[in-house]
């Protein structure tokens, strides 16, 4: 694969270029933490920063989004798809975060395809960039340090200044090309730059989890009656920011509205969250998981079994944003490594 | 009732079209005034006993909730208090922000009071609902400029009722550049809004009725500006006074009648609001605001209690402009946190007084913490209870003048005279006595 | 048909009721599909016949509790609307300075003056449905704008309006809100309180202060812990809990540090 | 670049509502077409989204024999909003509906077997789009029991099918309710207390279960007890459902979506899913 390499100066000047084309959406600071919001500045960009309150993800499925709009004057009730698919760059999108938009294609692009994050996921031009791991990350533990693929652009910064980029769509080799003219040939010194800090991102990272990944389908399966849930459970508050933050994690509530002169109206889509009381309330009254700790169990195991062995990867990318998140410090590492070492103490 | 010999009997219960709940009573027979009172039927409420005991903090964001009208005032005021107490001198910026918020209030109470609750009784119909349909140009131009008004207090407050972002020492939060540029943008295009305004009261204004009365008039003054957040407690009467001193200008006096505690200056009442401003501060009003003066006949102080509405009018094109330098200086300079220090405040122990202009005069907030900033003592004086002693003063002195009227006309004479000063009752109940009449 | 409906105030600061009257871009709308009866503050004219009450205030008189009952007689529905009503609200502070009608003579004396006059009396303050059965709430403090449009839309079209039974933190979540407990260690009450404001403190940097009501699967041990875990200490989390939930701490035997 | 879809999974197709019966004070069987003409084509057991514009959607099964190119059947417990307002909808009121959606029970598979069929209250309409078309090829089938518990008798519905399916030869229907009254003289009790009539060849026998969620655990261990092997128990199981093609999350079980991989199930499947039953 081609290797290029361009400067801090030179990629500032590509992406005001590719502003001027593009909605370009990038890490800023929000007090003392980062959000992605849009940008018109690339300085106001920190494409580095970890920790985002919400995944890139937003931009795929937004948090409301109108599915139809409807109308009800006439005889019959008159409905009309809503897409968009205004392309918008987004800049700094990390492994992990790559990786949660491969697992939610596996499930709103699969079977059914749904159009509405199709047009939008589609018109998502992902410029990836590597990162540096807080506390909480663990991309080493589930196979995220690095992306394979699912960018069009990827940027990691060398040692030397500025910044390594692979190509890794069609896309991307067109927006390159018509953008990027400061960026030089790279090869294999900057290769080895790469290696370098990929190597370094590796040994920072400090959460891990005790166990291969291929191996936690078994483990959460086999610890459904665990009291590690309960313990967690007892603390929980059912607040569901763990399940919103999460970059994989696509549950989603439907409601209607109308105008007040009835004449119209519109269906919207808003993210829901499965550790949320009465998320499996049905008519009735009769709640399929009434507890904190069922509602634990089935949001973790959602990670690391159930769709892990559907799909055939963690539903987990080890961006800790759960962790973040969560104030009563439940997080996917710990819970993992007290399951792992529950079982460990009973084959012993 | 009047049967145009000197005897009425006028009692209207539940005064419409003001804040909060009052009843209006007056007798008089044979010519004389017997009874005359402004009651207040409100429920009582103990903020000031709920304060006790609580943080330093807690002040504002309890005591902004004692009025939806003039929330934004009780928060500069309790701000104002609170950071006298305890020695704290907040940043220009500060200021500034909350000037602008007041000014933002102080519209969208008086556009909510000229078009709502006073264009109904000049354009002689009971509420401004039927206005929906006879004049949907004046509605929706009214629905317009409240709505800037109220996205002035929500851009710096963050909300539009009971403001969030406003700290001691600071905000938790600013507008954007954005946000302001807009406001900025409205508020230049509103200027046609309030000439339409200007030209509408001056049809009407011969239906404000001609009377007049000499009383004393209270408010902040702070020459050269035309002031609403800062500076002494002025008067007509008497030398200004800091705000500290609230209580040599301030006086509570308990009345034998079921109103106890007015506030009298010298024993005597006094008026607050926008006209009390206008009286003390007119000379520093902007060209503009002076040039509606003039329009509207008050090129001067007046005594017609009646012309608190042209006040109030003459206070919209003020606050617009006003609202307009402020944000072109925050366009011009931006926000710095660094000046920001409501996360650092360290509580200590002191006694102090806030006092700001709300739309319906001047509101004072006192305090005393301890030194862990837990409050031991507060006092809250609001203006339509500094008011009530002067409307009924108004009463004694309208009503054998209007005594060979028809009962239905007094009856409107009184309730708009009420309804001029705009009183805020759901405020007054915090310290008004109360007596139910069923 | 439109329906009729009526507007009431009790113990409040009427800012409920503006809310409405903020509602400018809808304003017209809202007249056009509802028939206003009653708004004593906006209107003189009355009628003592509607569908719908929303009632402003909390509960704290006996001469209250007989105006309810009444307003229950009349309506179809009734709407608890803003904190005051649908909690206490703030009004409910003064039921934990004690209980006794004695208490409440000697407090009143106190802010209003030495007893000359007839007083009227007043009893702990207490939401619309400890009163009488209400069959919606619009809770806040003051009520949210987009809520109450909501809420006004679903009567309309005959659907039943969200409950918000989840924690004010998903709101946080879905506006991409820095959590001013993670990022300052404020005391947010958020975890433990009904959505549906849009998280509008925390959206400014400000702390929740629980105005729209304690939700009955709060976690309030845990909160609390958490709290104190910030710095906070027993007493703040105890005055936090008692600012806008005196009422709901009772209603919902929550245990208090 | 722009991929421009302007169709929408989402999008309900228009039906007119043809006609109504209300067989119990909670309980109305909708007859429906599509405006467009096309047939449902639904298979036994399937569902659809109802969809009323202003309200929502929610998912009802269909309780006529597939096939039916002319129109199709639901029959809707009145319990919350939507069911409510479907329930004033009167004839000749449009809708939408999305679907068929979900797994059916596997008919081909039954062929020539025992059938023991299990309803619980408004599960009975669900287990009729299976029951219809076995009455219609009768002799492709061997023995047949039809179970049917409601908590009253004014509960119960389709009670014109139920009695006519019991005069066919070789088809037991057995009711019983939960409460009886006086003009009820049948069996009263819970539905498994019906199994001791049921009388199959074990080894040759398929069982289709639909009712409330406590019903299933206990169905299950009496037919264990007849010895229907769990491979060829089949279910219907419910869940909340927002979107009926596996997108909203709400229905799913462990691995699978209730909307999508059921409703259907085969117990030997459901059974090792911790959450199913
Ligand atoms: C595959 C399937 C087939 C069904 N078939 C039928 C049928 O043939 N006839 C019939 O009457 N009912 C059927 N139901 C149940 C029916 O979907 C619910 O009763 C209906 O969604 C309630 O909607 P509502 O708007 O009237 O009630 P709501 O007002 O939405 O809710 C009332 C209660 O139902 C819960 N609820 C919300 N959405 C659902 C949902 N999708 N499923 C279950 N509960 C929900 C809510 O938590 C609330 O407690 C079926 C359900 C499923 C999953
Ligand atoms: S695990 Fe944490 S973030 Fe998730 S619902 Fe529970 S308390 Fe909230
Ligand atoms: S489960 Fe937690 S750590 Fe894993 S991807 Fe989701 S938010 Fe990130
Ligand atoms: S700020 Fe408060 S409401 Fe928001 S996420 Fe944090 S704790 Fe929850």
């Amino acid at each position: 694969m081609e290797l290029y390499k361009i400067d801090e100066k030179g990629l500032a000047e590509a992406m005001a270029r590719v502003m001027e084309d593009y909605r370009v959406v990038a890490p800023v600071e929000k007090g003392p933490k980062h959000v992605f919001d849009d940008i018109e500045d690339w300085s106001d960009a920190r494409p580095m920063a970890v920790g985002t309150v919400l995944p890139p993800k937003k931009y795929a499925f937004p948090q409301r989004e109108t599915l139809l709009r409807f109308t009800l004057t006439g005889e019959t009730p008159e409905a009309e798809a809503v897409m968009d698919d205004t392309p918008v760059v987004m800049a700094g999108v990390h492994p992990c975060d790559i990786a949660g938009l491969r697992c939610i294609d596996h499930t709103l692009a699969g079977r059914h395809f749904d159009e509405h994050y199709g047009a939008r996921r589609m018109n998502a031009i992902v410029f990836g960039f590597d990162c540096m791991p807080d506390e909480h990350c663990f991309c080493t533990s589930v196979g995220t340090l690095k992306a394979e693929s699912g960018y069009d652009l990827f940027f990691t910064p060398i040692q030397t200044g500025g910044f390594v980029i692979r190509i890794g769509t069609p896309r991307g080799r067109q927006l390159f090309e018509k953008y990027f003219q400061h960026a030089e040939g790279a090869g294999v010194y900057e290769e080895s730059l790469e290696a370098d800090f990929r190597q370094r991102k590796a040994e920072a990272v400090t959460a891990h989890i005790d166990a291969p990944v291929d191996d936690l389908p078994e483990v959460y399966q086999e610890s459904m009656d665990s009291e590690v849930w309960d313990k967690w459970g007892a603390v929980c508050f059912s607040c569901g920011s763990c399940s919103l933050v999460c970059p994989t994690c696509y549950c989603f509530d439907v409601q209607d509205r109308v105008s007040l002169d009835g004449s119209e109206g519109r269906r919207d889509r808003i993210w829901d969250a499965c550790t949320l009381p009465d998320f499996a309330t049905v008519a009735g009254g009769h709640d399929f998981r009434p507890t904190a700790p069922k509602r634990l169990i089935h949001r973790h195991n959602r990670k690391f079994n159930y769709q892990q062995e559907r799909y055939g990867e963690p539903h987990c990318t080890g961006c800790g944003r759960c962790g973040r998140s969560c104030l009563v410090h439940i997080n996917m590492v710990t819970v993992a490594n007290e399951l792992i070492a529950e079982q460990k103490g009973e084959e012993a | 009732m009047s049967n145009g010999n000197g005897n009425v009997d006028v009692f209207v219960e539940n005064i419409t079209r003001v804040e909060g709940h009052g009843n209006i009573k007056v007798r008089a027979s044979d010519g004389k005034l017997e009874e005359c009172q402004l009651q207040i039927t409100e429920s009582p409420r103990y903020y000031e006993q709920m304060l006790l005991g609580r943080k330093w903090y807690d002040a504002v964001h309890i005591t902004c909730r004692i009025c939806g009208i003039c929330s934004t005032g009780h928060t500069c005021s309790s701000l104002q208090g609170m950071e006298r107490a305890m020695g704290i001198e907040p940043s220009e910026q500060t200021h500034k922000l909350r000037e602008l918020g007041l000014m933002g209030e102080t519209l969208q109470s008086h556009y909510l009071h000229v078009y709502f609750l006073v264009a109904p009784d000049l354009l002689g119909v009971p509420s401004v609902v039927p206005l929906a349909e006879t004049h949907t140009d004046v509605v929706k131009m009214a629905l317009r400029q409240k709505r800037l008004a109220n996205d002035i207090c929500c851009v710096t407050g963050g909300r539009h009722i009971h403001p969030l972002s406003m700290r001691v020492n600071g905000f938790t939060s600013f507008p954007t550049k954005e946000e302001l540029a807009g406001l900025k943008e409205r508020l230049i295009a509103s200027r046609d809004d309030l000439q339409a305004t200007v030209e509408l009261l001056l049809t009407l204004a011969d239906k404000l009725p001609a009377f007049e009365r000499e009383c004393e008039y209270v408010a902040l003054t702070n020459p050269p500006r035309y002031e609403f957040y800062s500076g002494k407690i002025g008067s007509t009467v008497t030398e200004p006074v800091e705000p500290n001193d609230y209580k040599s200008k301030v006086i509570e006096t308990t009345v034998p009648h079921s109103h106890a505690k007015f506030c009298g200056s010298d024993g005597k009442p006094y008026q607050v609001g926008a006209l009390a401003r206008f009286n003390l501060n007119h000379e520093y009003l902007k060209p503009e605001a002076k040039e509606v003066a003039k329009t509207l006949g008050m090129p001067g102080p007046s005594t017609n209690p009646y012309f608190i509405n042209i006040a109030q009018v003459v206070e919209c094109v003020e606050t617009t402009e006003y609202a307009v330098e402020l944000i072109d200086h925050f366009l011009d300079v931006g926000f710095d946190p660094e000046q920001d220090g409501h996360r650092d405040v360290k509580p200590q122990a002191g006694r102090g007084t806030g006092a700001v202009e709300v739309p319906r005069g001047i509101l004072f907030h006192e305090y005393e913490v301890d030194d862990e900033g837990t409050i031991v003592d507060a006092n809250l004086i609001i203006p339509t209870g500094q008011n009530l002693a002067n409307v009924e003063a108004d009463f004694e002195a309208l009503v054998p003048t209007i005594l060979d009227k028809e009962h239905k006309e007094i009856e409107l004479l009184l309730e708009m005279l009420v309804r001029a000063y705009d009183p805020c009752i759901s405020c007054a109940t915090h310290l008004l006595n109360v007596e139910w009449i069923d | 048909m439109k329906p009729k409906v009526a507007f009431f105030s009790f113990t409040s600061c009427e800012g409920c009721q503006l809310a409405l009257l903020e509602c400018e871009n809808e304003l017209l709308d809202i007249l056009g599909a509802i028939d206003v009866v009653k708004f004593r503050e906006a209107m003189s004219e009355t009628s003592d016949e509607y569908d719908i009450a929303f009632i402003e205030g909390s509960i704290s008189t006996p001469h209250d509790e007989e105006k309810i009952k009444k307003i229950r007689d009349t309506a179809k529905v009734i709407v608890e609307f803003g904190a005051c009503a649908a909690t206490g609200g703030l009004n409910a502070m003064r039921n934990s300075m004690g209980t006794e009608e004695d208490h409440y003579e000697e407090l009143r004396e106190k802010v209003y003056g030495p007893v000359g006059v007839e007083h009227f009396r007043s009893t702990k303050a207490r939401p619309v449905h400890a009163v009488v059965p209400v069959e919606l709430t619009i809770p806040g403090c003051p009520v949210d704008r987009g809520h109450l449009l909501e809420v006004i839309e679903a009567v309309l079209v005959g659907r039943s309006p969200r409950q918000f039974d989840h924690p004010l933190c998903v709101e946080c979540k879905l506006n991409d809100t820095v959590c001013v407990v993670e990022a300052y260690g404020q005391m947010c009450m958020g975890p433990v309180t009904r959505a549906g404001c849009d998280s509008i403190c925390p959206n400014v940097g400000d702390a929740c202060e629980g105005c729209r009501g304690l939700l009955p699967s709060g976690n309030f041990a845990a909160h609390q812990q958490m709290l104190e875990e910030h710095g906070n200490s027993k007493e703040e989390i105890r005055l936090r809990y008692l600012m806008f939930n005196a009422y709901p701490c009772e209603e919902l035997e929550v245990p208090l540090p | 670049m722009a991929l421009a879809a302007d169709s929408s999974i989402y999008v309900p197709e228009p039906v007119t509502l043809l006609e109504t019966e209300q067989p119990t004070e909670l309980e109305k069987v909708f007859r429906v077409k599509f405006d467009s003409g096309r047939p449902l084509g639904h298979g036994p057991g399937q569902f659809v989204q109802v969809s009323l514009f202003g309200i929502g959607e929610a998912p009802i099964s269909i309780c006529s024999c597939p096939g039916n190119d002319e129109y199709f059947e639901m029959t809707v417990r009145n319990v919350g909003m939507l069911t409510n307002k479907m329930h004033q909808m009167a004839d000749g009121a449009k809708f939408g509906v999305r679907g068929p959606f979900g797994t059916t029970f596997p008919m081909d598979e039954m062929k020539g077997k025992d059938l023991v069929m299990v309803a619980g209250g408004i599960g009975l309409p669900p287990l009729r789009s299976l029951i219809l078309p076995v009455m219609e090829n009768r002799d492709e089938f061997g023995k047949v029991f039809i179970l049917f518990g409601t908590r009253t008798p004014q509960e119960i519905l389709f009670a014109d099918d139920l009695k006519a399916w019991n005069e066919i030869p070789n088809t037991t229907v057995l009711q019983t309710v939960d409460q009886g009254d006086d003009t009820w003289d049948g069996n009263v009790g819970v539905v498994t207390t019906l199994f001791p009539q049921v009388s199959v060849d074990p080894d040759n026998t398929y069982a289709a279960i639909v009712g409330p969620p406590i019903m299933y655990k206990f169905v299950v261990m009496e037919l264990a007890k007849l010895g229907v092997a769990d491979e060829r128990i089949f279910m219907s199981l419910e869940r909340r459902m927002k979107c009926g093609v596996g997108k909203c999350g709400h229905c799913q079980i462990n691995q699978v979506c209730v909307c999508m991989d059921g409703p259907v199930f085969r117990y030997s499947e459901a059974r090792d899913m911790t959450e199913a039953i």
